[in-house]
């Protein structure tokens, strides 16, 4: 059984791991994305803008998950992505598998965020704070009443 | 008349043509997708670039070869590579 | 910061996540074990005790926490572990991993319930609904509570 | 009179002697450590395989040899192999 799940909404760890319960998994391995504040080109990322493909990637989700089902002896899965606006910290992606052991738990993540990666129609672009402030003078008129 | 090709544009392609859609006219009997791509380069030439590492996709679906027909209503889109995760 | 438990209360991965929480933690593996309901020497597995030799696997614990962050990037650690009778479907273990990218994160995960299994102090016993009914009257005595 | 030694028994080992924790007398000036299992295993002839197996801990660290020696209120450990997860 697999959950595929592309959303505007935050996603929940704890939701995703309920949706991998299954009588006889004995080794769920979760993947959890989240934005980084890493230096972009135009300075402090302070969020990612993610956008899908809605429908092809439902579709690409739903066949790697039947691929990830050929390929490993799974329980169930969990592809979930989040898009438009993240701030930094917050979560764009989750994929999980549950196994009856762990190795193949450990196989299946590792193959679906992986594989979604490069083959589902999402992308992200940042949104940075400046580096540095402007250099232009500030204007100073003198005698401007505040407020 | 005929209804236009909903053209849309993701990530790099979007920011190229300065909009997320198009609605673009073909003839009655349809239009090779090689030949759609290179019309909307043509208008747009920052989208050139970025069509040579894209994927076309045509119904939702990879597009097979350039002479594909693409028809009136149908839905046409530019996948520059993916960034998910 | 490595967050280390052994406790013989519920589990819980939400707030194993939370512990996890690191700014620049752009990828967070997280893998659970749970009781699977395998048949054991006697009969199907209904539950399994777990105890432990408690000040040592701690001690063990932090060894290995200490041993990850020398050899992962790691922003953040997990390492907990439930003791006590534990039902069928119930978590045992929780490992986790924070780090900047995913590639650490899973390696870290998997590093530290690898190394888990085979050097804290800590062991299972089955306690399983018999197969067949006993042939003799069977000892009742209840196992070490595990602390 | 001298305080025993807190032996811990876990696992097979708990299984075998039927107890997890036993009170052993040792002199005031202690006993060696491979001493101090021979005399348990005596007693409880199903630990001595178990033994082979296990190692062996003296106040929360690992016995660094038989000769270590073990006194009068110390904690004494027999750890059959981990199965932790």
């Amino acid at each position: 059984m697999a959950s595929v799940r592309l959303t505007d909404r935050p996603l929940s760890v704890a939701s995703a791991f309920r949706a991998l319960e299954a009588r006889g998994a004995g080794g769920v391995t979760i993947f959890v994305g989240r934005v980084r504040p890493d230096p972009g080109t135009g300075g402090r990322v302070v969020a990612l803008v993610y956008e899908a493909h809605r429908g092809p990637a439902l579709a690409r989700f739903r066949a790697l998950a039947r691929e990830a089902e050929r390929r490993f002896p799974t329980l169930g899965l969990v592809l979930w992505h989040r898009t438009g606006r993240l701030r930094v910290g917050e979560i764009s992606v989750i994929v999980g598998a549950a196994c009856a052991h762990r190795a193949p738990a450990f196989a299946t993540a590792r193959f679906l965020i992986e594989d979604l990666k490069v083959t589902v129609p999402i992308w992200k672009s940042e949104r940075a704070r400046p580096a540095r402030r402007p250099r232009r003078p500030r204007d100073r008129r003198v005698g401007r009443s505040a407020g | 008349m005929a209804r236009p090709v909903t053209v849309l544009l993701f990530a790099g392609a979007r920011v190229a043509v300065g909009r997320a859609e198009l609605r673009w006219s073909v003839p009655a009997g349809g239009l090779a997708a090689g030949e759609l791509a290179r019309q909307i380069a043509a208008e747009y030439p920052r989208l050139a670039p970025i069509l040579r590492s894209s994927r076309l996709v045509h119904n939702g679906e990879y597009v097979r070869g350039p002479s594909e027909t693409v028809r009136p209503g149908d839905e046409f889109a530019i996948h520059p590579p993916y960034g998910g995760g």
